[in-house]
């Protein structure tokens, strides 16, 4: 039914539009300007299921590609299309997007209409970020994304937003602008920006490396790693509950999408020779992070830690194919590694989309996110409690729910790479636990804290609409994630190929 | 026989007297209007020794315009003293000092 | 030794014109003087000598005996400058003029030009003599002298380039030449606007009457140079009077035909005056520019300041640039007898 | 060429020395009797109450200014009226077009009251 | 003596801007209104007609030479000449209202804006050095009076003094270098400078004059060590100058640098190229580091330009058409971005207040969310950011250097950038992140805001579709 529409065009111009027409005509309205938004919102969402349906799984290659000239002088092309790793990206963001929406019915006082077009033109420039084929288009979308964001916590921030936004904003600028010199590179070595022709390109192993730290800028302080993760949490502690999701859920998810989409394939050879590079700094966000999240007073810094840990084990999880394979372990044990790092990538999306948004919840009523201001929520906000102690041990891994499944894939295959990095990662699960569990036992149980915990409402329709759903998800996936693995795996397998081509 | 580097010699001479009455002059700003004459007149006579060794009428002709112009740019340099000294009752080079950083 | 030789034949034939015209320039003051007498129905001089003829003499002995006056504050070297500023000039245009065919002191190609710049430097002298003085009035009409000069200059400026078209030529001569023939082949009948411009600006360049305002003893004092006495005093009235000749004699070169007589290549007219040497057609027409100058004052109210800058600039200006139009579509069109 | 220049430049010298003769004359034949009066500026035998220097109108200003752009274009106006019956009808348009701008430049000092004195 | 009767088709441009000025300059005497709206609406439609006229006779016409081959006609001077011919246009929109509000407005600020296109658009035809001086000088001289339009202004005057000074200066030190390359190659042609460029002769003689033109374009452009006069001369001017003389200028000083010493010294390239570096990375340096510490946004815009002209050499520096069509890309981009910009300050200001201070910008998205993210657009485009045209700009220059092999300066270049990022940060906390109490309303008249609201959006629309500029770029040096 969707095969003639350009649907990713449509997927990434609409939501970019519709932000447009929703700052036109809802500055003075509010509520036109919430029900404008919703729609639009909702149209995306399910043209992105729309895009899954139509998506051939099984196969490696792109589909729904459109390919217009752009820039003609230098071959630009406006070339977008999904494969299995990008596609479910792009039903998350959708899916995300839509739970800020409405996340940010009652609570966002100060300029909805401004707020939500923000989140809308993010929502497009993501949905390019993921479906874009082209290096430069890559990077417009990739760049771009900084302006709403950079807005987002800006303006609706906490008290410190400033000194936050202007260091993500610096920190991701820094970053992506080498790579846009990479680009630059291999556009001159490959004679065309498409991002699949650099996949061949067979450079000498120190201007590969050179391309690899390039690129590693850009994405590892999207992803983030350690040591230049130190943007996340206060990006995150400022930011507004929908920045904070929109944040936690895809653009980091940027960040390990990049090492799939161009570290990996681009510069198979460096990664190779950097890999324990990666691999350690991925395994101290795991254990040190974790360790760091533990202390943390404030509940949104602690899921930002959380975040960190959590991503470190996507970035394990990638860079671990050459140590499967050097180990005997085979396609098979590679392909594990990439798929356990993808499924935690999406699963990580609804859990910490989740987590912040039970955080605002807890914070629109009260006014404070210290752990120790809250105490026995659970007598005054049963519902509530129930699924958020849910989200948090999906958060610490517990089997049954999405969180398990990405983290035991990875486990699984680093046996096969060495007992030791297996040992570490599994520290995670025992961190994550701790971390989480402690602070469920400070917020959710434990006598009723002080008159505020007192007066607390339990969640309303459009709280438990938003929550329950995530929940329904987070579930569905732990116990069957076969149709996400079904669906990326034929092109991670390709991946891999052109990772280790002697395999 | 006056040779072709005599007079490039003299000319280097006067425009180095003019870029250092442009830099080291901290008093007068009718000095710096004077200084520039004399830059303009080191390229004269460049031109004109150049033309002359060259057997090139054309830079002669350089030097007509630039007389011309520098005529134009020296009564808009004096115009713009006058401003200058109507609204700050002085021309002295070193008061000019109010935008700073 | 030839050199030596060279030098002393150019200044011989330099005195040879400088001393007549000293003593032009004093009969000049005389003839002034008794002119305008008679006109106004006076005598004149008539004390000194026979009927005064020896006056110019004694105000000159008279000047040379007063003492000259360096005014306090004054700036003394710009002080003594100014006089000689006024009075080089002045002498040193002569050295291109022609008086007769082949009479002339330097018979070079910028000839015009060379007018041009020295006339321009007389301005020198009064702005200086002005400053130096250190005097308010002396300051004013130096002013007032050197405004009106330069702006008498761009109108005399254009009716010499309309010479210059109609000649074709910068050497003084050549355009002599280019107006041999009778008194309609002179440059005055085709430039006849340009003629006239030229001699009004003439009379306003030396600051005579009616243009003296600079001057001007009810207004201010005597202008630039009212802290001037003696012989620096002397030098500028006779820069002034030097000035009045130059004018004329240029007037004549430019307009009149120089040494030609006016009835020069008619059929039988023109021998029978044969036997006049040009230099004397040359004078003769010197000195009826002279004469309209004495004419001038002895007839004509002072302008106001403000009446003769307009003059100059309102009315002399566009007309001699409408009619260089003109004359260079006479030029184009190879007009009349002239071009 | 350059020689026919020398008559021209011992003239000027000459002159100069004939500025320089007579001041000379009047210098050491008159008397010399300075006195604080003789020596003061004239100002109608008024005390001089400031300094002579004074600021005076800008209007002077004005006219200089003028003069140097007429005069200058005056000076390439003598090239072109030497050669005009040769240079033809381009030469002829160029200057027109260059006299055409000047008199618009007149024209705006006049309207502008450049040219005004009360 | 006969004359080649020149192509005068060729120079239409030209003799339609002359012939304007003097029509506005006369229109303008005979105007009784007090807002010399007949002079305004001349030289707008001017403007408009000189873009036309100047694509009409350049554009896709091939090389052609007239004027005894003292003028050119290609691409590039199409090119160069609508764009400066657009900015133009711009800026002095915007100035209307500024000049209005401070009884400021006279034909003749029209008259000289008219002359100084008049100016640029000579640079951009030039094809000898004598032409290309002439044209330099009428902008130049255009410039100092404008600069000095606020009689009483004390800034004002103080601005264009340092601007008479220095401007004279450089021009001096250019023409210095033109009088050596004329004695080394003996005629003022440029392509016979080439010619001699390329013989090698006179070598020592010809890099001594290219020494001192690079100096005096440097001085032109305002690049470090040569920048002193454009903060003082940004801050001080009227904002409507300040706007004039930060954007289509430019781009003159662009065609200067591309005349004489692309197409005249293009051989010595590997003599001016290390110049040009210590030029470049000086500008980049000084630039971003002194704008960071600027309270007053006309002064931040002036560091801010110095450094985009670091920028802007970067392209020159490489040395290859490529680098020669980013550079010229980069001009017209960062034109229209400070004419933007300057264009704000006037939006936001009104008489007795300038809006001239980074703090004036506060709570402007309250006052006007269209304004506020008009101002967003400009400063992410000077930052770079996608999205908006400035990026493009700055990937073209990254492109160029990595294709000429320095690597290590587009390195630099994009270090520098991110520290640029943070004052452009700057002027955005204030126009978002700073609340008002009671924002005041926006006091501009209705063409001002149309002409802001038209700046956002063609940075916006080439920050989305630049390929069309991007070509006409390329194309304008063959490529």
């Amino acid at each position: 039914m969707f095969e003639g529409l350009p649907l990713l065009s449509l997927l990434v111009w609409l939501p970019v539009l519709g932000g447009v027409a929703v700052l036109l005509t809802g500055a003075q309205n509010a509520e036109r300007a919430r029900w404008f938004s919703l729609g639009i919102a909702v149209v995306v969402f399910l043209l992105s299921l729309a895009l899954w349906q139509g998506f051939e799984t099984g196969e490696a290659g792109m589909q729904w590609v459109e390919r217009n000239a752009w820039i003609a002088a230098f071959d630009i092309y406006y070339h977008l299309g999904v494969d299995g790793i990008s596609m479910p990206l792009v039903v998350l963001t959708a899916f995300s997007t839509l739970l800020v929406v409405i996340a940010a019915w009652e609570v966002v006082r100060y300029k909805p209409a401004q707020y939500l077009a923000a989140f809308l033109i993010m929502e497009g420039i993501m949905i390019g970020v993921f479906s874009a084929l082209d290096a430069i288009l890559f990077y417009v979308f990739f760049e771009a994304m900084l302006i709403p964001m950079f807005l987002i916590i800006g303006i609706w921030g906490g008290p410190n937003r400033i000194y936050a936004t202007v260091k993500f904003f610096l920190y991701t600028f820094l970053g992506s602008v080498m790579m846009l010199i990479a680009l630059i590179y291999l556009r001159i070595q490959a004679g065309s920006f498409g991002i699949t022709d650099f996949y061949g390109l067979a450079l000498p192993l120190g201007t590969q490396v050179m391309i690899f730290l390039a690129l590693l800028a850009a994405f590892a302080v999207k992803v983030p790693m350690f040591p230049v993760h130190t943007w996340l949490p206060d990006a995150h502690v400022e930011a507004p509950t929908g920045g904070s999701v929109i944040l936690a859920a895809i653009t980091l998810k940027i960040g390990g999408y990049g090492f799939l989409r161009f570290s990996l394939p681009i510069t198979p050879d460096a990664s190779l020779a950097l890999d324990w590079l990666l691999i350690g700094l991925s395994l101290i966000a795991v254990v040190y992070i974790g360790l760091v999240a533990m202390v943390q007073e404030d509940l949104k810094k602690l899921i930002a830690y959380s975040s960190i840990a959590h991503m470190g084990f996507v970035t394990l999880g990638f860079f671990l194919v050459f140590r499967i394979i050097a180990a005997g372990g085979g396609e098979n044990g590679a392909l594990l590694a990439l798929e356990g790092g993808m499924v935690q990538m999406i699963s990580h999306g609804f859990i910490s989309a989740a987590m912040f948004l039970s955080v605002g919840v807890l914070y629109d009523r009260m006014h404070t996110r210290m752990i120790s201001d809250f105490g026995g929520v659970a007598t005054r906000m049963p519902v509530f409690a129930g699924l958020f102690v849910l989200f948090a041990m999906a958060n610490a891994g517990l089997p049954g729910t999405s969180g398990f499944v990405g983290e035991f894939m990875v486990i699984l295959a680093s046996f096969q790479a060495g007992f030791w990095y297996a040992a570490v990662a599994a520290l995670t699960l025992i961190l994550g636990a701790a971390y989480s569990l402690w602070m469920i036992k400070r917020v959710v149980y434990g006598e009723v804290k002080n008159d505020q915990v007192e007066a607390l409402e339990d969640i309303n329709r459009r709280e438990l609409l938003l929550l329950g759903s995530l929940a329904v998800i987070i579930l569905f996936f732990g116990v069957f994630p076969a149709p996400l693995i079904a669906v990326m795996e034929p092109s991670l397998a390709a991946l891999l190929q052109i990772m280790v081509p002697t395999l | 026989m006056i040779e072709l580097s005599d007079y490039l010699v003299l000319s280097a001479l006067l425009f180095s007297i003019g870029m250092a009455g442009i830099f080291l002059n901290r008093k007068n700003a009718i000095v710096l209007l004077m200084s520039i004459e004399l830059i303009l007149l080191a390229v004269n006579f460049n031109f004109i020794a150049f033309s002359h060794f060259l057997g090139d009428i054309h830079g002669q002709v350089f030097v007509f315009f630039i007389l011309t112009v520098a005529a134009a740019e020296s009564a808009i340099g004096l115009a713009i003293l006058v401003v200058l000294f109507r609204n700050r009752g002085t021309i002295n080079v070193g008061d000019l000092d109010t935008m700073r950083g | 030794m030839s050199e030596l030789i060279e030098l002393a034949w150019i200044v011989a034939k330099i005195v040879a014109l400088v001393v007549p015209l000293f003593v032009a320039v004093a009969y000049m003051t005389y003839a002034e003087r008794k002119v305008i007498s008679a006109m106004q129905l006076r005598r004149g001089p008539n004390r000194v000598g026979w009927h005064g003829l020896l006056q110019p003499i004694a105000d000159a002995l008279k000047l040379l005996m007063k003492e000259v006056v360096l005014p306090s504050n004054a700036n003394r070297f710009l002080f003594v400058l100014a006089p000689m500023l006024a009075i080089m000039p002045a002498l040193a245009a002569w050295a291109v003029l022609p008086l007769g065919e082949g009479i002339v002191i330097a018979d070079i190609n910028a000839g015009l030009l060379y007018v041009l710049a020295m006339t321009s430097m007389g301005v020198y002298g009064i702005i200086l003599a002005g400053w130096a003085s250190n005097s308010k009035y002396a300051l004013l009409g130096a002013m007032r002298a050197g405004a009106q000069v330069v702006s008498y200059e761009i109108a005399m400026g254009f009716a010499l380039v309309g010479v210059l078209m109609a000649a074709g030529s910068l050497n003084m001569s050549e355009i002599v030449h280019a107006q041999a023939g009778p008194i309609w082949n002179w440059f005055w009948l085709p430039l006849l606007p340009l003629f006239v411009v030229y001699w009004i600006s003439g009379v306003a360049e030396t600051n005579r009457l009616p243009f003296d305002v600079a001057e001007g003893e009810s207004e201010i004092v005597a202008g630039f140079h009212v802290e001037y006495s003696g012989m620096a005093f002397a030098i500028f009235f006779l820069a002034e009077y030097a000035n009045m000749i130059l004018i004329s004699g240029l007037a004549a070169v430019m307009f009149l035909g120089g040494w030609y007589s006016p009835f020069h290549g008619l059929p039988v007219l023109g021998p029978m005056f044969d036997w006049v040497p040009g230099i004397i057609w040359f004078c003769l027409k010197i000195c009826l520019f002279l004469f309209l100058y004495i004419w001038f004052r002895a007839t004509f109210p002072r302008y106001r300041y403000d009446q003769i800058m307009r003059l100059g600039w309102k009315v002399l200006i566009p007309v001699t640039v409408v009619w260089l139009i003109v004359v260079s579509g006479m030029v184009l069109t190879e007009f009349g007898p002239w071009f | 060429m350059i020689e026919s220049y020398l008559p021209v430049l011992v003239f000027i010298v000459l002159a100069m020395g004939i500025g320089v003769v007579p001041l000379l004359a009047g210098f050491v034949l008159a008397p010399r009797r300075p006195d604080q009066d003789k020596l003061s500026p004239y100002e109608c035998g008024f005390e001089a109450f400031e300094d002579s220097r004074m600021q005076f109108d800008v209007r002077y200003y004005l006219v200089a200014i003028l003069f140097i752009i007429f005069d200058l274009e005056i000076a390439f106006l003598f090239p072109w009226a030497i050669v005009l019956d040769e240079i033809g009808l381009f030469g002829f348009g160029a200057m027109a077009v260059f006299i055409g701008i000047l008199l618009i430049g007149f024209l705006y000092e006049w309207k502008k009251g450049a040219l005004e004195w009360e | 003596m006969t004359f080649e009767m020149p192509q005068f088709a060729l120079a239409a441009p030209e003799i339609w801007l002359g012939v304007m000025a003097c029509v506005v300059l006369v229109a303008d005497l005979f105007d009784r209104s007090k807002d010399s709206r007949i002079a305004f609406f001349l030289t707008q439609f001017t403007f408009v007609v000189a873009i036309w006229l100047a694509l009409s006779t350049h554009w896709g016409e091939g090389v052609q030479h007239t004027f005894n081959g003292m003028y050119i006609s290609d691409n590039l001077a199409g090119l160069l000449k609508a764009s400066m011919a657009a900015l133009a246009a711009l800026t002095v929109g915007y100035s209307r209202d500024y000049l209005l509000q401070r009884d400021l407005l006279k034909g003749e600020f029209f008259l000289l804006a008219l002359i100084a296109l008049l100016g640029m658009f000579v640079m951009a035809s030039a094809a000898s050095m004598l032409i290309l001086y002439m044209g330099l000088e009428l902008l130049s001289l255009s410039l100092y009076a404008m600069v000095a339009f606020d009689r009483d202004s004390r800034v004002g005057s103080e601005a264009a003094m340092k601007y008479f000074v220095l401007g004279a200066l450089s021009s001096g030190m250019l023409l210095y270098g033109m009088s050596m390359i004329y004695g080394a190659s003996g005629s003022l042609i440029i392509t016979e400078i080439a010619a001699t460029a390329a013989s090698g002769q006179n070598g020592l003689l010809l890099a001594f004059g290219m020494t001192f033109v690079l100096v005096g374009v440097a001085f032109k452009f305002g690049a470090v060590p040569f920048h002193m006069w454009v903060p003082d001369v940004y801050q001080g001017a009227p904002t409507a100058v300040s706007a004039f003389l930060g954007s289509a200028p430019k781009i003159a000083a662009l065609a200067l640098f591309l005349r004489l010493l692309v197409e005249g010294l293009g051989d010595l390239h590997a003599q001016w190229q290390l110049m040009a570096i210590i030029l470049a990375v000086g500008s980049l340096a000084v630039g971003n580091l002194f704008a960071l510490m600027q309270t007053n946004l006309k002064r931040m815009f002036a560091y801010s330009t110095i450094s985009h002209i670091g920028f802007l050499f970067l392209g020159l520096i490489a040395g290859t058409d490529e680098g020669y069509a980013a550079a010229l890309f980069y001009a017209i981009s960062y034109g229209i971005m400070s004419a933007g910009g300057f264009g704000m300050i006037i939006l936001l200001s009104r008489r007795g207040f300038e809006a001239d201070m980074i703090d004036d910008m506060r709570g402007l998205n309250d006052r006007h969310s269209g304004f506020a993210l008009v101002m967003l657009l400009l400063m992410f485009s000077m930052t770079g950011i996608p999205g908006t045209v400035g990026f493009y700009a700055k990937w073209m220059v990254l492109q160029a250097l990595v294709e000429a092999g320095l690597v290590w300066l587009a390195v630099l270049a994009v270090v520098f950038a991110v520290i640029g990022a943070f004052y452009y940060l700057r002027v955005l906390k204030s126009v978002y992140f700073e609340r008002l109490e009671d924002p005041m309303p926006i006091e501009a008249a209705m063409g001002t805001r149309a002409a802001m609201m038209g700046t956002g959006g063609v940075v916006l629309l080439l920050g989305l579709f630049p390929g069309a500029l991007i070509a006409v770029c390329r194309a304008a040096f063959g490529l």
